[in-house]
């Protein structure tokens, strides 16, 4: 699929309060760039984040929805990203079942030390998007300018 | 009296579909539903009944009213257009017909709903005699003759025709526009047709249900009747009996913020829903015995009491047929007939 | 565009609101403001009568039917007196002089001032926010006092902090020759040397005389126990009048859910006159 | 029929159970609906069991619970399953009722048999194996099997999970594989998928009887009810909120549905919700282990629960 120069992709990345918000702290601060169409929303943990949260971004017009929280094992709350993890499963195979690229979902586990990895993730989330175009199966109409 | 043969219908549709927007009973999987005409599309005439009534092509399930923006504290509106191209909805049924009546009386009283009378005034009603009355239907209860569908124009599927005969000024303009595909014919085809109509509709099982005791003066005695109590037990306090009835008109107003101006917009709204009348400092019908009353008092009492006697119910059965839990209509009031359990 | 003549009304659809600035805010009492609404280019929005309703709407927030509490005989603004009482009206209370909300109506009936209340002996009876839509007709009232007989205002709220619009109460209500205003609050407060107690029993002891024709609005408590108070005292239910609120959407009667058996408040109401009310089913 | 008629006016004669929680005469004998029953006249005047009593009647059991003592209810074996699923999840008090397990040969689905072609159904009557079908336009006849509800031809087994007493003789009527359907969209390419579910998803209506009827489903306040968001509430407006209300429909009940199939059963304009149901029911197996909602009163569900083991969700791509 050639890549369109013009489209500017729009991102929403949940990340966990504890490790992954702190982890794109550190890549903000180890100067580690990524790119500014991710727009971080921080929960307080990766559980937090309900199957609505996802499909309400895309609604609203993102193209891609990533989720970041803790390493299993890590939780601040010490178990709540392996529920997230079944969920965000489910959810994501759910997705793809019903004809949406899979491309445009992602989980990934990010620790507050891992600020090269934040940055990494989002680069190659970015360049996933890009490549997959606007989304066009999960947005509201009414949100298209 | 016009003719035209079966097998040319694609052509009278495209023909319509050149000048006007044309809605036909279209059928997608099992069900068949009102949608706009395209080639592609799978035309169904046969099914009698549409699972949603046609009624959307004038109220639709969901309309935009304007548009708000708010730009730095200052606010301005934009209204959307009223439908200014002629349409036409092909194939209603004579209870259908009916039911925009009813939708008249309320969104073409004082005032006026614009946006309605401009659908109404554009829009253009084939009527199609029903074929075969099914099981589940009453129309002749309300008056209505499913042989004589009161629309702009007529239309009767017999055989290998269809035949077609204008009733008024709009359904003449429509076939003078399709004189090319139409061709003369006598009349003996659609009475023997209506005949056929008429017999089997005295022999359908609900024929002789009797709204005796349904009117707008019924109003505290039926209100207080403690058969509601019975009746309402297994309702689910679904849409399904609201949003396929023809004549249900309860509409909400919501916005929706797109980011880039907030829509106001009406969309369908079931008296049977818990927040129907929820308001911040309370909600008149809690039980679901009340709103299930309100349903079936606004169909029977309320409406005829504010128009002169006529029901909002046209017997057209698709609550019979498409109740989840098969409560109806139908069975309300042979409750009240019976006067209850007791 | 085609030459149909269903345009002529584009405009005027009744479901379409106008926009209108807010002007003022009087912080009445802690849970209540009146705002002072004009036209963008000034003046008023509408003309309405007294007991009119209108709707308002922060859009993109909600949009609530609240009653016009200025008289039609302000030439310049309307206001709209509201408690802060759930989402919309938390959002209304938050806005500021200058802010612009949208503004649709006037809705319903009003109080017969031109008709059946005429010449007629007038007895107000009003309770916390309940006084919003009387202030309309008793300032209409004032300013064509030739036309009615006495006027008695009762009113009363929680207590003295809650009391909307003491101010205009004390220096132009009492003020009037003609116009008696007894006011109470529900329970005994520093600084209050009126008379305290709930507004039935205060009814009781001022022993109006039955020639008067009532107007009532307050909590629906206070209704039911004002309107057995006035049939013990002689008053018929054809003398009585009140207002009544449902949830509304549309306020033109067609969006069918603020209905009391076959009559619709927004359109048929919110005022009516307690025997009509009596042949409702008991359902508000 | 009789025998539970008669076991009933039993139970209510000797105080064991307050009502009976049944099926009523429709008028016509297609319809029958739920009822309560309180004495032994009306049971005899209005109650029905027969082939078109297809309701689950285990969500009834939430408010029944409330009521003063017990309540028998008829249970067929898959209502059962719902049943359990609603004591694990403390809905239902499962001393409040009085539970008769009532035989079940598959039950019968009339939008199918009208689906056939049959018009204008005055009287259906069984015969053996068949269904004889009276008719405004003439009579004619179709098979039983033929005419079942979607569910029946995944049956899950002749056994009840639960009860107090059985009447009745059960048949395992499944004939077709349970993830048969969902198995032949996943092997769509993802044009095809999303044009499937674009098409089944644009009749919804938003009538909410998939999310009213279902047992699993017995939040106070639904999600979709709540007036503060801004989508999602009633008709629906875009495409984007059909499949926004149907995913979360389906995933709110993932790992606690028990593909009772009366989503599908009445959903009005014949949308086949199970494929969502079962597309999670059959992830679960897949991903956890097999797991059968409501088959063990005890049991934890798969989405309460974790191993530290799991799959990631990258699962999802790499199958391809």
């Amino acid at each position: 699929m050639p890549i369109n120069k013009e489209f500017k992709p729009k991102i929403v990345a949940f990340c966990c309060n504890w490790c992954s918000y702190a982890g794109a702290d550190l890549a903000g601060s180890s100067r580690l760039a990524y790119p500014a169409d991710v727009k971080i929303i921080k929960v307080p943990c990766s559980c937090r984040v309900n199957p609505m949260f996802i499909l309400r971004a895309f609604e609203k017009g993102a193209d891609g929805v990533i989720m970041c929280g803790c390493h299993p094992g890590d939780c601040h709350y010490s178990t709540g990203n392996y529920y997230a993890r079944r969920r965000m499963t489910l959810l994501f195979s759910m997705l793809d079942y019903m004809g949406v690229e899979n491309g445009r979902t992602r989980v990934e586990w990010v620790s507050a030390a891992e600020g090269v990895k934040f940055s990494t993730t989002m680069n190659e989330f970015v360049e996933k998007i890009y490549s997959l175009g606007e989304n066009v199966r999960l947005g509201d109409l009414r949100c298209k300018k | 009296m016009k003719k035209i043969a079966k097998s040319n219908l694609s052509a009278l549709f495209a023909k319509i579909n050149e000048t006007k927007d044309l809605y036909v009973p279209v059928k997608n999987g099992e069900q068949v539903n009102f949608a706009a005409y395209s080639e592609e599309a799978e035309v169904d005439l046969t099914a009698l009944k549409t699972v949603k009534s046609p009624k959307d092509a004038f109220f639709p399930q969901s309309e935009n009213l304007y548009t708000c923006f708010n730009e730095q504290g200052k606010i301005s509106i934009t209204p959307e257009e009223l439908q200014d191209k002629d349409f036409v909805v092909f194939g209603m049924k004579a209870c259908d017909i009916k039911g925009i009546e009813v939708l008249d009386k309320v969104f073409l009283s004082e005032p006026v709903d614009s946006f309605y009378a401009a659908r109404r005034q554009h829009g253009i009603i084939v009527g199609l005699a029903c074929d075969k009355p099914e099981e589940s239907c009453f129309c002749t209860v309300f008056g209505i003759n499913p042989a004589e569908p009161t629309a702009d124009v007529a239309v009767y599927d017999d055989e290998d025709f269809l035949y077609w005969n204008a009733l008024t000024e709009k359904g003449n303009a429509l076939t003078e526009t399709l004189c090319d595909l139409l061709e003369d014919a006598d009349n003996t085809a659609v009475e023997n047709k209506k005949k056929e109509i008429t017999a089997i509709a005295e022999k359908l099982p609900y024929a002789n249900l009797s709204l005796e005791g349904w009117n707008g003066d019924a109003l505290t005695e039926k209100f207080d009747s403690p058969i509601w109590e019975e009746l309402y037990k297994p309702c689910l306090a679904c849409g399904t009996c609201t949003f396929s009835c023809p004549t249900c008109q309860c509409y909400d107003i919501k916005d929706y913020n797109t980011g880039n101006g907030i829509k106001r917009y009406r969309c369908w709204d079931s008296c049977m829903y818990s927040d129907f009348t929820m308001m911040a400092h309370g909600n008149n019908r809690t039980s679901q015995m009340q709103r299930f009353r309100q349903r079936f008092m606004h169909k029977l009492v309320y409406f005829p009491a504010n128009n002169d006697g006529m029901y909002s119910c046209v017997g057209c059965g698709r609550c019979v047929d498409k109740c989840p839990q098969n409560l109806n209509i139908v069975k309300v009031i042979k409750a009240f007939e019976k006067g209850g359990k007791a | 565009m085609c030459d149909c003549d269903c345009h002529k009304n584009y405009n005027l659809d009744t479901l379409i609101p106008l926009v209108g600035v807010i002007t003022d805010i009087k912080e009445q009492t802690p849970d209540v403001k009146t705002f002072r609404v004009n036209a963008l280019e000034g003046g008023k929005l509408f003309e309405h009568k007294p007991g009119q309703c209108a709707m308002l709407c922060a859009p993109g927030v909600s949009e609530g039917m609240f009653s016009i509490t200025s008289s039609p005989t302000n030439k310049e603004y309307q206001e709209f007196s509201i408690k802060r009482c759930g989402q919309l009206t938390e959002y209304l209370h938050s806005l500021k002089v200058g802010d612009q909300i949208t503004v649709r109506g006037p809705y319903g009936n009003n109080f017969p001032v031109d008709t059946e209340l005429k010449g007629k002996n007038l007895l107000f009876i009003a309770g916390g926010i309940g006084l919003a839509p009387l202030r309309s007709v008793i300032n209409y009232v004032i300013d064509n006092r030739q036309d009615y007989g006495t006027v008695d205002i009762l009113y009363g709220s929680r207590s003295a902090d809650d009391l909307v619009g003491l101010d205009e109460i004390q220096n132009v209500w009492m003020n009037t020759p003609g116009i008696n205003v007894h006011l109470t609050i529900d329970r005994e407060q520093e600084g209050w040397d009126g008379h305290v107690g709930f507004v039935p029993s205060y009814l009781r002891e001022l022993e109006f005389s039955n020639d008067k024709t009532v107007l009532v609005c307050g909590p629906p408590i206070m209704i039911k126990f004002v309107l057995q108070g006035l049939q013990e005292m002689g008053f018929t239910k054809e003398q009585v009048y009140t207002t009544l609120e449902l949830r509304m959407k549309c306020g033109v009667g067609k969006c069918g859910r603020c209905n009391i058996g076959s009559k619709y408040v927004c359109k048929d109401g919110p005022v009516f006159r307690f025997d009509e009310i009596d042949e409702l089913p008991n359902e508000y | 029929m009789q025998k539970i008629v008669e076991r009933a006016k039993e139970l209510l004669a000797d105080g064991t159970v307050n009502r009976v929680l049944g099926w009523k005469k429709g008028d016509m004998c297609f319809n029958p609906e739920p009822a309560f029953f309180e004495t032994a006249e009306d049971l005899d005047e209005n109650f029905v069991y027969g082939g078109f009593c297809g309701a689950n009647l285990s969500k009834y059991m939430i408010d029944a619970s409330k009521l003063e003592g017990k309540t028998l209810v008829l249970l067929k074996p898959c209502d059962t399953y719902s049943f359990n699923q609603l004591i694990n999840e403390h809905r239902v008090d499962r001393e409040k009722a009085y539970i008769i397990g009532v035989g079940c040969k598959g039950k019968l689905n009339i939008e199918t048999i009208k689906q056939s072609g049959v018009k204008g159904i005055l009287n259906i009557t069984e015969n053996g194996d068949m269904l004889n079908i009276e008719t405004l336009y003439g009579n004619t006849e179709m098979k039983y099997s033929d005419a079942l509800l979607e569910r029946c031809h995944v049956c899950k087994g002749k056994e009840h999970k639960i009860y107090d007493e059985l009447i009745g003789e059960s048949q395992d009527t499944s004939d077709r594989e349970r993830f048969a359907e969902v198995e032949k969209i996943e092997k769509m390419s993802p044009e095809e998928k999303f044009a499937f579910f674009q098409k089944e998803l644009s009749k919804c209506i938003r009538c909410n009887a998939c999310r009213n009827v279902c047992p699993a489903c017995s939040c106070r306040k639904c999600v979709f009810d709540s007036t503060k968001f801004d989508s999602s509430q009633k008709a629906n407006t875009d495409s984007f909120e059909e499949k926004m209300f149907h995913i979360i429909r389906a995933f709110h009940v993932a790992g606690r549905c028990t593909d009772c199939g009366e989503c599908s059963r009445v959903c009005p304009q014949g949308i086949p919700l199970h494929l969502f149901n079962r597309k999670f029911i059959k992830d679960i197996n897949e991903f956890y282990g097999e797991y059968q909602a409501g088959a063990d009163v005890d049991a934890k569900g798969p989405l309460t629960e974790y191993t530290f083991g799991d799959c990631e969700p990258s699962i999802v791509k790499e199958r391809g």
